[in-house]
C-alpha cells in the first residue's frame, strides 16, 4: 500500500477531479432529528462544499446506489402467444463514492461474496460495482457501533483512496492505480515519522471509544444450541414485522420479484424489489402454508442467516456493526441485546 | 299555445354528488320547478367535536373530493385564525400557488369534461376521445400540469399530505419547481386555445338578476382570507361569516340553504369576476371582455366563461408566485404551533365560490364546535330562482321537454355544484 | 388514440373481455372515482382496457349491464342499502373502492356519537334520515376491496389489468414502513411525530412520511400488525393516547383495536 | 485515469449491465405444445424449447428443477417430470395453487413460456445402481418421482427390486393413472393408497397411509439385507415424509441413502433471494434435493 499525506484544502480539487467523472455520492446533512441532533444521509452530491464528511453515521445505507430498493429486470413486448423480454435498462454513469466509513465499505466487500460469487453473480450490482470508486474516510465511534466486535472497524480492501483525519492534514491510504494517478494530480507529499505516529495515535484514541461490545465467541454453536430458546419469543413479541432492519442494513440482499401486465395488455414489466425476512410473507407459498408464520421465527431467521450461515459460508459474520438496525428499530431490538440475551447470562 | 311539460331528473349526472331537478308545465302554466338535493349528510360537524386541532384540516379536507386543497386550506385558516398564528410570506405563497392549481384543474375539469358534452351534443367525454381528440389532448395536458403542481406543493393532488397549521410539513423540490415554468407557459397558451373552442358554443340567453357573494379584493384578486363583500353592497369581516350566510333549513334538500339581501345570492367564479373584475390580470380581463362578460353580469350560464376566464388568471399568477418563490432562499416550511381557547374563522374562495371553516377550540386545542358553510349550499337557493325563472320564460316560448330538460341540467351544471360538499 | 375495436382481446392468448364497469357512490367524497379522472397520463389507456357504463360524475345516461361495480363510498342512510344490493344482485364483482366503502372512512368518526345528538348538532330540531356509517360489507359481500383514502391510482390501475387478464389479485401484507425506508426517508419519530406507518397496510408507497407527514392509518392494518408494541412505541415517545386514537380511528380500518383501546382506558 | 474508473483489486474489462442481465434474466423460450388434465387440480404440461440448438443443449437430472415464467403473470419453480433423456422436451405437472399456475390453467396449446435453470441438487441415480428402490410418492410428489421412475424404466437393469409407494387424498386425486400399468410392465411394484374413498364406491384399492403399505413392506422382507441394499426416494408434503423417514430410519435403512425434495418459497433459483433459505441453506442451490441426514441437521427444514 502506498501512503501520503495531503493538506485539508486539497480534497476539495480532489472532489474536482473526480466529479466529472461519475455521479459523486456522499454524506450530506439531511435533518435535525428531535433531540436537535444533525442528520445525515448518502445523496448525490455537485458542490464539495454540501458534502459533510464529518458525520456520524447515516440512517439509510449507500446499499441503495448500487442494490436499488427497486428495479426493472425485464420488459416485455407481447404479441399473441409470443413475446420478447428485454433485459432491464443499462447501466448508468460510474459512481463515486466520495466519504464511506469502514463500517459501510466493508459492507459492500460482504454483499459481493453472495452477489458476485458462485455460479450466477449479479449483473446489475456486478456492473456497478465494478465501475465504482470509492474515496474511504475514518470516523469516530457513536454509542450504537460495535463494529470493532464485527471485525469491520477498518477497511483492508474495497475502496481506491482511504482518509484518515490527522486535523488539517489527512492521511491517504492508496489502493489502486486509478486512484494513484488521481493523487498524483494533487499536492501531496509522502508521509514523515510524525505522520506516522499522529495516524497511530488517531487510530488508537477511536479503538478507546468503542462502548458497545457484542461476543461473538462460538455464536454459530451457540445460536444452534438456543434454537428453542425462549429469549426469541420475547424478541418477537416485540418486533413489528416492518422490515426496516433489512432495508436500513448494508448488508442485506433478500428480495422479491414480481411481474405485472401493462394497462395496454400489450407489455409487461418483471421488478425486483428489496424485501426482508422479518415480512409476514416471506417463507409462505402457495395454497396458505407459512414456512416461518410467527414473528420470533422470522426473526430468529435473519439472526441465523447473519451470525451462523453466513459465518459458516465465508468465515465472517453479515453484519458490520454498523447498528443501524438497532437505531432505527422502533421496538429497540438491537444486535448486542438479541445476542447477549440468547448468550444467556454467559456474556 | 298549449304545452304541457313533465320533467324528472333523478341524480343529475356530470356534476359531483347527488341533486334531482323536476319540471311540471299544465297548459303552459308553471305548475312545479323544483331543485331537490337529496344527498347523504355526512355530518363532519359533528364527528370533529372533541378532536384535537390538528385533525380538522386533515379530516375536513375529505369533505371534498375536487376542492379537497380549498377545504384543507379553509381549515388551517380558521385553525390559525383562532390560535393567532400568522403564516410565514413563503407559505402564503405556496398555498396560494396550490390553491390556483386547484383552481385550474377543477374549472378544466368542469368545463371540458362535464360541460362540453353539452355543447357537442355528447353524453359525456368518452366519445370526444374519438371525435374531438385535440380538445381532450388540451384538456388533458392542463389538467395534468394542474394536478402535478398540486403533487410538488402539495404532496398529493387529492387530499394534500404537506399542508399543516402554521405552513407545509415540507418544501417542494427548487429544481423540480423550476420546471413548472416553462409548462405554465405553454397553458397560458393552450387556454387561448380552449378560449377559441367555447367561442363556438353558443350560450343560453337567460338572465336573473341576483346577488353576488365572494372575498374582497385588496389590490389583489382575492383567493385567501379578507373581508367579505356583496354586489348589493354588503360587506363584513371575515370572523362575521354568519351575517353574509344566514343559512336556513328547507325540506326539499338535505343541504342547508343561504340568503343576504334578497331571496337567494350566487357564490362562485361568476361572483368572484363581478366583483372583483378590476383585480383580474389584463389578459383574463380582456378575455372576458371578448365573451362580453362585464359585471355585474346576471347570465348564470355565463359562469363557465368566468371559469376560464379565472383559468388564465390562475395561470399567469403561478408564473408570478413561481418567481418569487425561486427569488428568495427557503425559509423553515412550518411554525411551531401553541393551541389555545378560542374561536377562528377561515374564509377561502373554491372553485365554486366562497367557502367558510369555523371552530371554536378550548384551552388544550381540542374542537368544541366546528361550523363549514359550502359555496354549494349558497348556491342552491339561487339555483331553485334560476330554475323557477328558465322554466316559466321556456314555458312562455313554448319549448320542448327535451329542450327545457336541456336547458335545465346545463343550468344546474353552469353553478359546478358539489353536492356532497354541500351537504358534507 | 386508442381503438377499442383493435384492442387486443387475449393475454397471452388467453382470451380477454372487455368489462363493462360502473362506477356507484354512496356517502363520500367522490374523491376516489375522481382519482380515476386524475390519471391524466394514463386515461386514455385505461378507458381502453375497460368499457365504462356509468360514470354519474363524469356521464349521461350508461347501462344497467356492468359486470364490474367500484362502489365508492360509506353507507349511512336505508336508501343506499336497497341502491347497493341492487348493484350487488347485478354485478359480477363489487368493489369496494377507498376506506369509506372499506371500512366506514371518516364517515364513521359520527358512530362515537348518539345519532341524536348528531342530527341536532348539524341539522337542530329540522328532520334528518341518517344511521351509523358502516362499510359495504356489512350489508353485501364484496369480492374485492381496494384500499386507501384516497386510493392510489397506480393501484387501482394494477388491480384493473389484473382483473381483466384474469390473475389472482395480491396485496401487500406489511406495512407502510417498508415502502418509507425503500424511498430513503428518515423516520418521523426521528423528527418528533407520531406515524402508523408500523401497523398500516403498504401499497401506497408511503405517501404521507414522502411528505413528512405521519401515516394516519387510512389502508387499515397490515397482516399481524403488531398493534401492542405500536402503543408502547407511542408511549415510550410521549404521544398520549388521545392522538394514537385520534389517528387510528380516522379511517375506520382499526375499528375494533380502537373499541378495545376505549374499553380499556375510558376515552370517548 | 483515462476516464475509467476501476476498482480495485478486480480486473479492469468490460462489465455492461444489459448484456450481463441478459444472461442473468436469460430464458430460454418453450412452447406448450400439449395440456393433457390429470385431475381437477393439476395438468401436465409438455414442452419443447423453440430454438434447435438450445433443445439440444438442455439437460438436467431427476429432481431439478425449472423457473417458469409467464411474462406480467409471475414466475415460480416447477420439477420436471419428464425423463432426462428426452432433453429440451419437458413434462411439468402443475397444480393449480396461485397466481400464475391459476393461470397457466386457462393457458393454450402454443403459448410461449419462459424457461430458467434447470437448477439445483438431484437424486444421484448412478450411485443407486446395483440397489433396490423404494419410490415413496404423497400427493404432488409423483410428479419429481415421475422423472425417476422413467430413468428407472430406461435403466432398468441398473437397479434391483423397485417398489413405488403412492398415496393420494382419494382415488379422483390420482396422478398418471394411465401410466401404471406401463410401470408394472417393467417389473415396477405398484402400491397404491388413498386417504378415503368415500366419494367413490366403485374404488377397491387400499384405504390408509403410505406409511402402513411400507411397513408391510419390511416385514414381508425383514431378516435379509434389504434395509442396507435399499435407497429410499421420499417427495411429498412435510408430515408425510417425516413419518416415512422416520420408519425408514426405525428399519434401519441408512440416512445418507433417503432422499427427500424440500419445497420453499423461490424468486430466483440462484441463491441470491434468500427466500427458501432453510435456516441458512438454499434451498435452490443446496436442494431441493437433500439426504436426510442433512435434513435432520438443518434448523427449521421439519
Ligand atoms: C423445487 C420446487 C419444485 C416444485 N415443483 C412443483 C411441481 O412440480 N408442480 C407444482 O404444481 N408445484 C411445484 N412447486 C410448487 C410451485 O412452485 C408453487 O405452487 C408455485 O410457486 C405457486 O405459484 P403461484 O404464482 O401460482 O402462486 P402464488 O401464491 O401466487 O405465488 C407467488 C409467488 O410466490 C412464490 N411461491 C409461492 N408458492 C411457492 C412454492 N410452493 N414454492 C416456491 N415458490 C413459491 C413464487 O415465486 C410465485 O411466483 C415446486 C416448488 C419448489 C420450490
Ligand atoms: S445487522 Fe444491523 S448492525 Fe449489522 S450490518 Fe445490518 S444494520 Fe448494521
Ligand atoms: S416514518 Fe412512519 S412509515 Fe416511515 S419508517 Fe417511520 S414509522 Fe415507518
Ligand atoms: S401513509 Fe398512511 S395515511 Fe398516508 S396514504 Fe399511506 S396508508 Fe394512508
Amino acid at each position: 500500500m502506498i501512503f501520503k499525506v495531503i493538506d485539508r484544502e486539497e480534497l476539495g480539487r480532489l472532489f474536482a477531479l473526480l466529479a466529472p467523472l461519475g455521479r459523486v455520492i456522499g454524506p450530506v446533512e439531511i435533518a435535525r432529528d428531535r433531540r436537535g441532533e444533525h442528520r445525515h444521509g448518502f445523496a448525490e452530491v455537485a458542490d464539495f462544499e454540501a458534502l459533510c464528511l464529518d458525520y456520524g453515521t447515516t440512517a439509510l445505507p449507500a446499499k441503495a446506489y448500487v442494490l436499488p430498493y427497486r428495479e426493472r429486470l425485464a420488459a416485455f413486448r407481447l404479441g399473441g402467444q409470443d413475446w420478447e423480454k428485454v433485459p432491464g435498462p443499462d447501466q448508468e454513469r460510474p459512481l463515486i463514492f466520495f466519504g464511506l466509513h469502514a463500517c459501510d465499505i466493508n459492507a459492500f466487500n460482504k454483499l459481493d461474496k453472495v452477489l458476485l460469487g458462485g455460479a450466477y453473480p449479479v449483473p446489475g450490482y456486478a456492473a456497478r460495482r465494478r465501475e465504482m470508486f470509492v474515496v474511504g474516510s475514518d470516523c469516530q465511534p457513536r454509542p450504537a457501533c460495535f463494529c470493532r466486535s464485527m471485525g469491520a472497524d477498518t477497511a483492508r480492501h474495497g475502496f481506491d483512496l482511504f482518509l484518515t483525519d490527522l486535523g488539517g492534514s489527512y492521511f491517504v491510504e492508496i489502493l489502486s492505480s486509478a486512484a494513484f494517478n488521481l493523487v498524483r494530480k494533487i499536492a501531496a507529499r509522502d508521509p514523515e515519522e510524525d505522520d506516522h505516529r499522529r495516524y497511530r495515535r488517531r487510530v488508537a484514541e477511536k479503538n478507546t471509544r468503542f462502548t458497545t461490545q457484542v461476543d461473538t465467541t462460538d455464536l454459530t454453536k451457540i445460536l444452534d444450541l438456543e434454537f428453542q430458546s425462549e429469549v426469541w419469543q420475547q424478541w418477537g413479541a416485540r418486533c413489528l414485522s416492518c422490515g426496516t432492519c433489512a432495508n436500513v442494513c448494508p448488508t442485506c440482499y433478500c428480495y422479491t420479484v414480481s411481474e405485472q401486465a401493462g394497462l395496454d395488455l400489450q407489455s409487461a414489466r418483471k421488478i425486483k424489489t428489496l424485501y426482508s425476512c422479518n415480512l409476514v410473507d416471506f417463507a409462505a407459498v402457495a395454497g396458505g402454508h407459512n414456512f416461518r408464520p410467527t414473528s420470533h421465527a422470522r426473526l430468529k431467521y435473519r439472526y441465523y442467516h447473519k451470525h451462523r450461515g453466513f459465518v459458516e459460508a465465508y468465515e465472517e459474520p453479515l453484519c458490520v456493526g454498523c447498528g443501524r438496525c438497532g437505531e432505527s428499530c422502533l421496538a429497540g431490538i438491537t444486535v448486542p441485546e438479541v445476542i447477549a440475551s440468547v448468550r444467556g447470562g454467559e456474556s | 299555445m298549449k304545452v304541457d311539460c313533465d320533467i324528472s331528473v333523478r341524480h343529475l349526472t356530470r356534476v359531483e354528488g347527488h341533486g334531482n331537478i323536476r319540471i311540471r308545465i299544465e297548459d303552459g302554466e308553471l305548475r312545479e320547478a323544483l331543485w331537490e338535493v337529496v344527498e347523504t349528510p355526512r355530518f363532519f360537524e359533528a364527528m370533529l367535536v372533541g378532536k384535537r386541532w390538528d385533525n380538522a384540516p386533515w379530516i375536513c379536507g375529505r369533505i371534498c373530493g375536487i376542492c379537497s386543497i380549498g377545504h384543507t386550506l379553509a381549515s388551517i385558516r380558521g385553525v390559525e385564525n383562532a390560535f393567532g398564528i400568522i403564516p410565514s410570506l413563503q407559505t402564503a405563497r405556496l398555498r396560494l400557488l396550490l390553491k390556483h392549481m386547484e383552481t385550474l384543474q377543477s374549472h378544466v375539469l368542469h368545463l371540458f369534461f362535464l360541460v362540453a358534452p353539452d355543447f357537442l351534443g355528447e353524453a359525456s367525454v368518452l366519445p370526444l376521445i374519438r371525435s374531438r381528440p385535440e380538445v381532450v389532448a388540451l384538456a388533458a395536458g392542463l389538467k395534468g400540469l394542474a394536478n402535478d403542481l398540486c403533487d410538488e406543493v402539495g404532496g398529493r393532488r387529492l387530499h394534500p399530505t404537506r399542508t399543516v397549521v402554521g405552513g407545509f410539513t415540507m418544501l417542494p423540490d427548487r429544481r423540480r419547481l423550476s420546471g413548472f415554468r416553462a409548462r405554465l407557459l405553454e397553458a397560458a397558451e393552450g387556454l387561448k386555445q380552449a378560449a377559441a373552442i367555447f367561442k363556438g358554443f353558443r350560450l343560453p340567453d337567460f338572465v336573473r338578476e341576483t346577488e353576488f357573494v365572494s372575498l374582497k379584493g385588496e389590490g389583489e384578486y382575492p383567493f385567501i382570507g379578507g373581508s367579505l363583500i356583496s354586489s348589493d353592497g354588503v360587506t363584513r369581516p371575515e370572523p362575521d361569516y354568519r351575517l353574509m350566510t344566514n343559512e336556513y333549513l328547507v325540506l326539499q334538500s338535505t343541504s342547508k340553504w343561504s340568503k343576504l339581501s334578497r331571496d337567494s345570492f350566487a357564490v362562485g367564479a361568476l361572483a368572484r369576476v363581478n366583483n372583483n373584475f378590476r383585480l383580474l390580470r389584463p389578459e383574463a380581463r380582456e378575455l372576458a371582455r371578448e365573451f362580453g362578460l362585464v359585471p355585474v353580469c346576471h347570465n348564470p350560464y355565463l359562469n363557465n366563461i368566468a371559469q376560464l376566464v379565472e383559468c388564465l388568471h390562475v395561470t399567469g399568477d403561478a408564473i408570478r408566485l413561481l418567481d418569487e418563490l425561486l427569488g428568495s432562499a427557503w425559509e423553515q416550511p412550518r411554525l411551531e404551533v401553541t393551541p389555545q381557547a378560542g374561536r377562528g374563522v377561515g374564509a377561502v374562495e373554491v372553485p365554486r365560490g366562497i367557502l367558510y371553516h369555523a371552530y371554536e377550540f378550548d384551552e388544550v386545542g381540542r374542537i368544541v364546535s366546528c361550523d363549514c358553510v359550502i359555496p354549494t349550499s349558497q348556491n342552491h337557493a339561487n339555483i331553485q330562482h334560476d330554475l323557477t325563472a328558465l322554466a316559466r320564460q321556456s314555458a312562455r316560448q313554448g319549448l320542448g321537454d327535451r329542450e327545457i330538460e336541456r336547458l335545465a341540467e346545463m343550468l344546474v351544471r353552469a353553478y359546478d355544484p358539489c353536492i356532497s360538499c354541500s351537504v358534507h | 388514440m386508442p381503438d377499442s375495436s383493435s384492442t387486443p382481446k387475449n393475454y397471452l392468448g388467453v382470451p380477454v373481455k372487455r368489462p363493462k364497469v360502473a362506477f356507484f357512490e354512496l356517502s363520500s367524497c367522490e374523491g376516489c372515482q375522481l382519482q380515476m379522472l386524475n390519471n391524466e397520463s394514463s386515461l386514455l389507456a385505461f378507458l381502453d382496457l375497460v368499457e365504462i357504463v356509468r360514470f354519474r360524475e363524469a356521464m349521461s345516461g350508461g347501462g344497467d349491464d356492468y359486470e364490474i361495480a367500484l362502489v365508492e363510498g360509506s353507507v349511512t342512510r336505508s336508501d343506499e342499502v336497497e341502491r347497493l344490493k341492487i348493484i350487488r344482485a347485478q354485478a359480477r364483482l363489487l368493489v369496494a373502492l377507498g376506506s369509506c366503502a372499506c371500512f366506514g372512512g371518516v364517515n364513521q368518526l359520527k358512530n362515537r356519537f348518539p345519532l341524536d345528538w348528531v342530527k341536532r348538532e348539524v341539522y337542530g330540531e329540522h328532520p334528518i334520515d341518517t344511521a351509523p356509517a358502516r362499510p359495504l360489507s356489512d350489508f353485501v359481500a364484496v369480492d374485492l376491496k381496494i384500499y386507501g383514502c384516497p386510493v392510489k391510482k397506480e393501484e387501482v390501475e394494477r388491480i384493473v389489468t389484473d382483473l381483466v387478464i384474469g390473475k389472482d389479485i395480491a396485496y401487500p401484507d406489511y406495512p407502510v414502513c417498508m415502502e418509507c425506508k425503500a424511498n430513503g426517508n428518515l423516520c418521523l419519530f426521528e423528527l418528533g411525530e407520531p406515524c402508523l406507518g408500523p401497523v398500516t397496510r403498504a401499497g401506497c408507497d408511503a405517501w404521507c412520511p414522502n411528505s413528512r407527514a405521519g401515516c394516519w392509518g387510512c389502508r387499515g392494518p397490515a397482516t399481524d400488525a403488531n398493534l401492542a408494541q405500536m402503543l408502547a412505541i407511542m408511549d415510550e415517545r410521549g404521544f398520549s393516547r388521545e392522538t394514537v386514537i385520534d389517528r387510528l380511528e380516522c379511517f375506520g380500518g382499526f375499528a375494533s383495536q380502537v373499541a378495545a383501546l376505549r374499553a380499556a382506558g375510558g376515552h370517548r | 485515469m483515462e476516464g475509467r474508473l476501476v476498482l480495485s483489486p478486480s480486473e479492469a474489462g468490460g462489465h455492461r449491465r444489459r448484456t450481463d442481465l441478459a444472461a442473468f434474466e436469460h430464458t430460454c423460450q418453450a412452447e406448450i405444445t400439449s395440456i393433457h388434465r390429470l385431475t381437477e387440480q393439476e395438468n401436465l404440461y409438455r414442452l419443447q424449447v423453440v430454438d434447435p440448438g438450445e433443445r439440444e443443449r438442455f439437460t438436467f437430472e431427476p429432481g431439478q428443477f425449472l423457473m417458469l415464467e409467464l411474462p406480467g403473470i409471475g414466475e415460480a419453480p416447477f420439477s420436471i417430470s419428464s425423463s432426462p433423456s428426452r432433453k429440451g422436451d419437458v413434462e411439468l405437472c402443475i397444480r393449480r395453487a396461485g397466481s400464475l399456475t391459476n393461470f397457466l390453467s386457462k393457458v393454450r396449446r402454443g403459448l410461449h413460456v419462459g424457461l430458467r435453470g434447470p437448477f439445483g441438487t438431484s437424486f444421484p441415480m448412478a450411485s443407486m445402481a446395483g440397489q433396490n428402490l423404494l419410490l415413496i410418492a404423497g400427493g404432488l410428489g409423483l410428479a419429481p418421482l415421475r422423472s425417476v421412475i422413467t430413468y428407472v424404466q430406461e435403466n432398468r437393469s441398473h437397479f434391483e427390486e423397485v417398489d413405488i409407494l403412492y398415496g393420494a387424498k382419494d382415488p379422483s386425486q390420482l396422478l398418471f393413472t394411465y401410466q401404471y400399468e406401463m410401470w408394472q410392465a417393467d417389473d415396477i411394484r405398484l402400491h397404491l393408497t388413498v386417504d378415503s374413498a368415500a366419494g367413490d364406491p366403485s374404488w377397491d384399492g387400499r384405504v390408509g397411509l403410505v406409511t402402513g403399505i411400507l411397513a408391510e413392506l419390511f416385514a414381508a422382507r425383514r431378516g435379509g439385507d434389504f434395509a442396507s441394499r435399499t435407497h429410499a426416494v421420499v417427495c411429498g408434503p412435510p408430515v408425510m415424509f417425516k413419518s416415512v423417514c422416520a420408519l425408514l430410519t426405525q428399519e434401519e435403512v441408512p440416512m445418507q441413502k433417503m432422499f427427500v425434495s424440500l419445497e420453499r418459497r423461490m424468486h430466483c433459483g440462484m441463491g441470491k433471494c434468500c427466500r427458501c433459505n432453510v435456516g441458512s441453506t438454499y434451498t435452490c442451490l443446496s436442494g431441493p434435493v437433500f439426504d436426510y441426514w442433512t435434513v435432520m441437521n438443518l434448523k427449521e427444514a421439519i
